[in-house]
Parts: C-alpha cells; structure tokens; sequence
C-alpha cells in the first residue's frame, strides 16, 4: 500500500496513513494487520499494528518506535509502499447498552481501544495511562468522544499518580462492577494483573493479547496464548480474548 | 512447457509445495492460494495425539531469518483425518502429510493409517523442538536405517519421502540410507537448531531454549546439502529451506532438487508460492526450457 | 570496570578480537582502528609456503551473509614472521595466528616456528576452502585428537586454541576431545560451507563451487553452538559467527564465550572492533556489571 | 554521508549526490568508494563506484541498476545518510605530455574515464559505447571537454554501428600506435579484448577493472585477480592496472 503520510507526533510515535485500495478490506476495531517495509529480508516478518483510525480512503497506524521494524516504518514517506496483510483477529465486541463501557489503555495500547471509541456508539468512560506526560497521546481527541477521560502517570506529571491498574482498582470500588463492562489493551504488566482483577470482581472484559507473530493467519502457530481451552492462536482467536477464556 | 514432476509414484502437476509447519492444514491459505494450482500441499506435521506444544514466546525473528520451536503443536491424527483432510481431499492438488512419532511404533501406527488416504506421507525424523522427537533418529544412522525400514514395510499405496535434517551427522549418507532402504524421495532441509538470548533479561527469546532456524538465511546451507545429495543418490529430492523467489527455486532445482517447498516465505508474501511458479514458467520461457525435469540438477561445473 | 579475559595463558585486555581471514594482517585496519584498543588481533591462516588461493571470483552476497573461497591465499610462514610479525608486534596488544596445514608434520611446524613468536596459536582445523585443508581432520574425530595432540607437543610458551567446524560431525565431542587433549581454549564457528548459483549461467556463484557462509546470517547457529559447548567443557571459547554489534557480543558471552572475534563485520563497518568494546562497556555500565567474567555463560534457564 | 540529491537520467542510471565532509578524503580520477545503504543486514555488503564528479562539498556517483543494492540506492534521498568508504584504489596515472590520451568507456565504464577528463589536463579523444543511443550518457556534457568524440552502440542507432573494441581497431589501424596512451572502463567483454590489442599494438595502456568485493581495504583477498605477478587486490593494487601487469 501506498503511504500518504508518516507524522511524529512525539520523537517516539508517529502516525503512518497508507492509502486503502479495493482490495484492502477495512478493520473493524480491535483488528489489527501485519506491516512489512519491503526493503530486503532483514527485517523479515511482517510487524502486527492496531487498525487506528481509517475511512473509505486510508487507515492510519499509531506506532511506537521499540526495535528496528518501526524504526525503518518511522521511515517511509509519501509514495513508499508498504506490504499490508489484513484486517487480522476478532474485534472488540459492541457494548451492551445496559452496561457502561469502560476503555483501558497502556501506553501505545491507547491505538486499539481508541478504534473502539470512533466505531462504536457508547457512553464511554476512557482510562489511559502511560509513563509521563509527553506519552500521553492525543487526549485533547479524546476528550469530546467519552463521558469521563481519566489519565495516569507513573511519574505523576499528569492525572492520577500511578499506573492504570493503580487507578481501575480505586474505581471498581466505587461503581458497581456488573455495570460496566472493560475493554483494554496495554503491555503485559498490565493486562496480567487486570485479567485477576476483572475477575476478583466479577466483571466482564475484553482484553488485547500481544504474542510475537509471523503468519498472522493460524498456520505457524507461534503466536500462540495459554487458555482455560488449550493454546489459542492470538492471530485467529484473537488478540481481543473475553476473559472467561484466559 | 511441462511443469509435471514425478516423486515416487505422486505426479505433481508442478515442482511447488509447501513446506510442513508453515501452511497449517491449507485451509488457512486458501483466501490468498488456489490450493488447486500447487503441485501438492505438505501440511503440518501430525502425531498420533493431538499435541499442545511448547509453551510460548515461540518464534522470534533474526538476521534474514527466525527460529521457531512450536514443538509441533497439531490436532493428532484422528482429527486430521475427520477434520482436516476431506476439505484438502476437495482439490485437485496432491497432498503430502509429514508425521513424527516418539516410537518406530508410532511412526507405523501413523503410516499405516494414512497409507493409501493421502498421496504421500513425509517421516519427520529430525525435529529439533520436540524432546523425544525424531531428532534422536536423525542423529544414529543405524537407528534411522531401522526405522524407516519399518515404517516402509508399513506402506503400500502413498509414497513415503524421509525428511532429513541438516543438524544430522552426516546429511548424505543418510540420504544414501533412506536410498537403500526403499525410500522414494527425501526432503532437505529441516530448520537447524540456533538459538537466541534477550540480552537484558539473560534469558533466551524462546520458552524452549533452542530453536530451528528457516529462512533465507539458510538458503545458501541448502543449496549446497541438496548438491552434495544430489550427486550422492538416485532418488528425487524435495528441497526447501529458504526459497523467497522463483530465482531461489531455480537455484535449488539446478543443484539437484525435482520439487521444492516454500516455508517461512509464506509468512512473508502469502501468495508467494503462486508468484514463484509463475515465476518458474516466466525463466523457463526466456531460457526456452521446455521441460522443467531437464533443468535438474543442472549446474554446470 | 574490568574487561580483562583470559585465554590459557595470554591475558586479554578486552575480550574482542578480530577473527581470521577478515582483518589481513591487521595494518590494513590501521587507519580506522588503533590496534593498541584490541584485545587481541587475529591474523589470516598462514601455511608453511605461500598460497595463491583460489580462482576468483571468491565471494558473493547471501541474505544477511556471504560466502567466501579465498581458499587461504596468504604469505607463508617466512615472509609473515620476516614482514607482518614485526610491524603488529608494534602494538600493545595480543596476536593470535591462524595456521593450517596439509599434514600433521606441517601443522606441527608452523607451530613450533611460532611458538613463542606469538601470543596465541589458533589451528584451523576446519577451513571449507582448502581441498587438502583442515576438513579432513575436522570430520574424523580419531584424526583430529592425533594431529591435536601432536600439535600440542611443540608448543611451549603460546597458548594453542582449535578452531572448530561448524560442519563437523559434532562440535560438542570435539571440543571435549579438545579439552581431554590439554589444548587451553577452543574457538567457534569457522563458515558453514555453502553455496549460491547464478541461474541464468547455470553456474556456480564461486569458482571453488562452494564456500563458507559468514556473517549476521549464522549467528542464532553461532550462539546455540557455543551454548551447548559452554557446557559440555571447561576451557574457555572464543566465539564468532555474525557479530555485528555490542548486544551480539554479549550475547555469545551469554551463552558461554569468553572472547568474541569478528569477522563479516569488519567489511560492514570498519570501526566496527572499536564500537563492540565500547557498547560492552555501556552495556556493563547500565546493567551494573563490574567484571565481564561474571556474564560468561550467565544465560538463565 | 548525507544524500543531497539523487536524479534519475534515464530509468536505468541515477546521478547520487552526497555531502562531503571534512573525514572523507577527496578521490583522484579513477578511485572509488563502497557505499552501502544503512537499513539492515540484507544487503549486507557495501558496493563499489567510481568517483564520478566531485568539488570541495559534494561527491556525485553514476549509478546503473543492475540488482539489488542499486536499486536500494536509487531510492535515496536528500537528507538520507548512506555509509562512505574511500576513496580507494589506484588512481589513473597523468597522461604523459607527449601522447595522445584515449579515452574508451564502455556502459557505466564512463563515470570513472570522465572523472580523469574532468580532472587531468589533456587533448583527449573519448571513445564511448553503448547498446543503444539512449544508454549513451551525458554526451553533451563530454563534448566540449575533449578534441575529439566517437559514439557507438551495438545497434547503430547513434554513431558508428559496433562495440568500443571494434571501433577502436580501426582507429589505431589509422593512428600511430606508439602516439598515444589508453584509459579504459568497460564490462569484461570489452577489457579482455582490449588488453589483448592494446599488447598486439604495444600501446600503452590503463584499465579499470571490476571484481566483487567485500572489505576495500586488502584485507579479505575477496577481489583477487590474477596477473603476471601473481594474484593482485583490484581493491588495493586496482582497480586501475596498467595492462603490463595483468
Ligand atoms: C495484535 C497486536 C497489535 C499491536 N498494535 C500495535 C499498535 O497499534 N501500535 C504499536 O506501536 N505497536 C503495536 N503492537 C506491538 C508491535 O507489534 C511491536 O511493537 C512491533 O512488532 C515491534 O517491532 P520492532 O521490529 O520495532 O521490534 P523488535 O523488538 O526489533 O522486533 C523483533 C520481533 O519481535 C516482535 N515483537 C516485538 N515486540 C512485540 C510486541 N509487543 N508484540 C508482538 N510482537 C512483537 C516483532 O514483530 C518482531 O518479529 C501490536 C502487537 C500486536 C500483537
Ligand atoms: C572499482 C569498481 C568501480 C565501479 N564503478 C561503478 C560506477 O561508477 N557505476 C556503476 O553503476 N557501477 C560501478 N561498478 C559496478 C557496481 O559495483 C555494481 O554494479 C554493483 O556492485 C551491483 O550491485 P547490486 O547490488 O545492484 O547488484 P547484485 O548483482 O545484486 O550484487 C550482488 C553482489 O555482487 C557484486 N557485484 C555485482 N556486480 C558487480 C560488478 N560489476 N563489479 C563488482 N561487484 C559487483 C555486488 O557488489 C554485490 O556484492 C564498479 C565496480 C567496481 C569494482
Ligand atoms: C513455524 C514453522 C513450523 C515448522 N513445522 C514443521 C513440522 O511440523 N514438520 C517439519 O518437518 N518441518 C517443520 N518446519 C520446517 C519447514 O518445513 C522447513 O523444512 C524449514 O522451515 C526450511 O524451509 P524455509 O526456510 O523455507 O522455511 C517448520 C518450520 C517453521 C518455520
Ligand atoms: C573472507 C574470509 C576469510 C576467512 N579466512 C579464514 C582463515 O584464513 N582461517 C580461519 O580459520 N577462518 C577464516 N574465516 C572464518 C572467520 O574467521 C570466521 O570464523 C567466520 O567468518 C565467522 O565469523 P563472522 O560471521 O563474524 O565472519 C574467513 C572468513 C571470511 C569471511
Ligand atoms: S501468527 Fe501464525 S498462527 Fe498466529
Ligand atoms: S575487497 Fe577485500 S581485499 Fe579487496
């Protein structure tokens, strides 16, 4: 595909916008697809992002520079050409109406969820913390989209100090848990602990699983996740896994 | 132009397969592969029991290449035949099954059930991801020869092809082994064990400590296996081991190969195998090769 | 910070060296590395008479790697002590160099007319380019504990090192017949021999046919190698096979390497020696590590 | 180095313009440098070309698409960094006062003969070849620069109807041999036969040759070539030789 844009929006994320041909079909929120600068074979696999924001025109990418595959995607530029495989995994599934969505993001994890937030009705309430300040990306965006924007820092530069966990843990005391229903994706560290927590409490919950991938398709098998019913491949039944199967 | 190749008693319409592990049962290719133009599909390997694996991270990426140790998760055989074939069995392509086994018992027990239910089945002997997996074989001539004598003796109608491993002590010998004994065809070459470590943590990048290493990284370690395999036996050989490119097949078909499987390149470009036989009628056009048996083991030195 | 190995006898300032065939004679690296910097250098295999090697071409690019068949062109023993010994003995740094022969009598003479010229004899029992070469005795485990053993005799003052074949029979058994012979370090891996073919040609890449697969492309074969060494014995292994950069350094040194050499680099990057001491150096800094000693084989499993 | 222009001339052959430094010495006619493209591994090695133009800031280099590397190359642009070794080699000795310099390029052979033009005083006749009219470069930019020109291309259509060798021949049956010294640059099909009539006529003669190459710098012996004294470096003693040696 071809890229129509490549922004920095911190010297750490940038946004890649690649055209949408016919053939591409769109995502819904929650897919995700497998990105490949198509230079030569080093890097080899393709890399798996979020579907971000898109419309019948393009689709963006909200990516965090972390090794050399989005370092050489922070590259690219007008008319380049990407190699796109997708959309891939299960979508977040619509909010009930008698429940209050409530959206967690970790960090870079905010692509997934805020897909979620711009292709689905709901009053939601949004969670999103990150290291500091400067991570925290495009709140001002987010702001008319939700009821309630709760923000998080570890270091306390902004919102509450802490981590999202920190901040769910104080709030799932004070709303009554069968009420809302989570949504969430962010780094292990956090999608570990919330899983026991979601279930501590009884609450229902969709989380966004990251597993190393190289088909993207459930032929290889590496992506695959221990679950109560045997390995799941994160690629076919996932990465969005209600908790009841984790 | 004939594309048509022959292993053992299995016509492939064309020399492209793909290579086990890398094509899930087929199915999961076909939004991309019209299973019907392949010359066959060599699907992930089976066992008797359906297999959990090794626990993950299982794959990770490294120079032109990755290193995977899936540890041969698979539905069994039971399933597979339920399951799986009937829906392969709807095309017109050949289909090869690889197995493993921790047993000569259970590598029979495997042959017999599939022999005459697919076109050919491959012995898996040299898995390295799996503790009591074939590797054992691979590395003892004399336990090899044993057991794919009996696992021959247990086949009447499929075509029975012994994939070897380039970790094996002595790749061409074996060859001549599997030659010996009956065998129809070998397959090269398996992953070779590698293995990487996260430097930070100390640990390594796989639950499984090693891996098999594939890719293009590899591919110049194939060519020279099959070449040397090639001029050591009569038997046909099915070769993989980093093919990306129509040019990269060519390359394996002239050291020596009558077929070759595409693996890791599937994860890269999933209509891959389609490109490259289009891309192996494209060179044979422009070199006015008329039959592509004509261009085995070709090279001139 | 302490970044002092020590291999047998020699002590090197830094584990970093430079490996055979890929940095001359060391002046030809002058201009962008201070020797003085290095740990130790390790020159070009010589041999009793000088060698005209092979017919070009002698290299070609694979994915993440190369294949070489200078098939040891260098200066013999004679004009290396008379011309290129002097000038690197000019630095203060260590010199290890690189021998083969055709036959035992010629090993065990270039070793003893090193001996005690240099700091470290590294005998190259597995070069893939040399039809008399070292792979004789790198495949016959019983042949290479003899020429070892007679090797180890005529020295008295260097350390010896045997550098292992990736390709031989089994890399573990031979570093063990290494150690029960007294040789006081091994190192790992030599090329893995390979091949590519121009298919318009139909010929081979190389004029030798086939050759020695280097660089980024081997390292996860490299690092699992010297893992499963590590151990199997207790004399110290100087590691190579793709290190491109401080973090494949360490990750060799994880894995059981006292030193590491670099080789494909160089022809990347230049300064490339230079750049791994100081990324070691960070890396230690960061990670809080005072003596490089303590990470050798610190991978956790 | 950075790139500060990068220009297609036709759709085989690109003009790469890099920034030159004070740490990169300038070439002398005839030198050359390994450029490799910094994405990753794969290409792995750098790749030679002649010093094609050059002043105090910048380095041009005539680049022909023959595979990968070169492609990768084409695609640079202004404000991309690429990695510099050199420059390298032997250069091409001054032509003596008393002989007419010939000048014989054939294909890309031309950018490393038209930097000895720009560079070295002299009467020169430049003999150029191609396979066809289009392929023969910067024809304009050559003619005020020498006192005489002669084109060919393998199927006439401009100049005379042949390769370099076959003009040449003629040429010398008219010209005094002893008169007049060669510089050649051209694939092997035309320096091996040129090496053997340059020695018939005992003209005096330099040629660039080509070999794959790994370090630049006489270390590997991977470009090896062999002559009359044994196996010569085209990196070190090259890849200019006086045809004496080879
Ligand atoms: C379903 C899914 C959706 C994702 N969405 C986004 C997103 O919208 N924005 C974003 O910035 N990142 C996202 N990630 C993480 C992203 O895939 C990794 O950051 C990226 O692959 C790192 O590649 P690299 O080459 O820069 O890093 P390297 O560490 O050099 O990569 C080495 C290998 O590990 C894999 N890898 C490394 N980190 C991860 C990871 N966290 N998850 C899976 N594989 C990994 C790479 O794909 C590659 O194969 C997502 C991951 C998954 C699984
Ligand atoms: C001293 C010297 C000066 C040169 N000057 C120029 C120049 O000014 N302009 C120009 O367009 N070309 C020049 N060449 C040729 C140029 O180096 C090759 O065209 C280029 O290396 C091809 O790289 P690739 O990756 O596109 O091709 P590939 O065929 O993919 O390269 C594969 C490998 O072969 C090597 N290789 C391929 N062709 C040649 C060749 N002809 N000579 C040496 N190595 C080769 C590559 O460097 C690489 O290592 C010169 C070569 C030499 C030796
Ligand atoms: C993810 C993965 C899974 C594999 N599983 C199997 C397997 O089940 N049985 C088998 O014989 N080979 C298996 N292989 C090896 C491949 O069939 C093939 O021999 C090897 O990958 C080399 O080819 P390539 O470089 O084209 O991938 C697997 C390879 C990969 C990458
Ligand atoms: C051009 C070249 C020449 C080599 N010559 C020798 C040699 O003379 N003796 C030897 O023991 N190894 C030789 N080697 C092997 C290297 O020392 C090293 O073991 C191997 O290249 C793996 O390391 P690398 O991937 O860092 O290059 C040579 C390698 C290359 C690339
Ligand atoms: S990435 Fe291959 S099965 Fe999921
Ligand atoms: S390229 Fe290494 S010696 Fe010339």
């Amino acid at each position: 595909m071809e890229v129509i844009d490549n922004r920095e929006i911190t010297d750490r994320v940038f946004i890649l916008r690649l055209r949408l041909t016919e053939s591409v079909l769109k995502p819904e929120p929650g897919q995700f697809y497998l990105l490949r600068p198509d230079t030569g074979y080093d890097p080899l696999l393709g890399r798996p992002f979020s579907a971000f924001r898109w419309n019948s025109d393009w689709i963006e990418f909200l990516i965090r520079k972390t090794g050399r595959g989005t370092a050489l995607l922070s590259k690219f530029r007008p008319g380049d050409h990407i190699r796109l495989l997708g959309p891939l995994g299960r979508t977040f599934p619509s909010p009930s109406p008698h429940k209050t969505p409530v959206l967690l993001a970790g960090g870079i994890g905010m692509a997934s969820v805020y897909s979620l937030l711009l292709n689905r009705k709901g009053d939601y309430i949004f969670i999103y913390g990150a290291k500091s300040a400067p991570e925290l990306l495009l709140t001002e965006d987010i702001k008319p989209l939700v009821r309630e924007l709760y923000l998080c820092t570890d270091d306390g530069s902004m919102g509450f100090q802490g981590n999202v966990i920190e901040f769910f843990k104080k709030f799932v005391k004070e709303a009554p848990s069968h009420s809302i229903v989570v949504y969430a994706c962010g780094p292990r560290e956090m999608t570990e602990p919330l899983m026991k927590l979601l279930r501590t409490y009884n609450i229902e919950g969709y989380i966004s699983l990251e597993e190393r991938m190289a088909c993207g398709l459930g032929a290889c098998m590496g992506c695959a996740k221990h679950t109560k019913r045997g390995m799941k491949r994160v690629c076919m039944e996932g990465p969005v896994f209600n908790i009841e199967e984790l | 132009m004939n594309l048509e190749v022959k292993i053992g008693n299995m016509i492939m319409k064309n020399p492209v397969t793909t290579a086990s592990g890398t094509f899930g049962y087929g199915r999961e290719y076909t939004e991309f592969v019209d299973l019907n133009l392949l010359g066959a599909v060599t699907v992930k390997g089976i066992s008797l029991e359906p297999r959990e694996g090794n626990p993950p991270p299982r794959i990770y990426e490294t120079p032109c290449g990755m290193i995977n140790s899936i540890g041969l998760q698979n539905v069994g055989l039971k399933n597979f035949i339920d399951e799986k074939l009937p829906y392969l069995k709807g095309f017109d392509t050949r289909i090869i099954v690889n197995i493993l086994g921790n047993t000569i018992d259970e590598y029979c027990e495997l042959s017999s059930a599939l022999d005459g239910k697919v076109d050919a089945i491959e012995l898996n002997v040299s898995c390295p991801n799996v503790k009591k997996g074939g590797v054992f074989f691979s590395s003892h001539n004399e336990m090899l020869r044993t057991l794919i004598k009996e696992v021959r003796a247990t086949i009447k109608r499929s075509t029975l092809i012994v994939k070897l491993s380039p970790a094996s002590a002595d790749i061409v010998i074996q060859a001549r082994i599997c030659e010996e004994v009956g065998i129809e065809a070998v397959s090269m070459i398996n992953t070779i064990p590698a293995m990487a470590i996260d430097i930070h943590t100390r640990r390594p990048r796989l639950s499984n400590i090693t891996g098999g290493l594939s890719g293009p990284a590899i591919r110049p370690i194939g060519v020279r296996m099959v070449w040397e395999t090639h001029r050591a036996i009569n038997i046909p050989i099915i070769a993989m081991g980093g093919i990306v490119t129509a040019e990269d097949a060519i390359e394996y078909i002239l050291a020596g190969a009558t077929a070759i499987a595409i693996g890791t390149a599937n994860f890269v470009n999933p209509t891959v195998t389609l490109d490259i036989i289009e891309g192996i009628r494209k060179y044979m056009l422009i070199h006015d090769v008329d039959d592509i048996n004509s261009l085995i083991g070709g090279l001139i030195c």
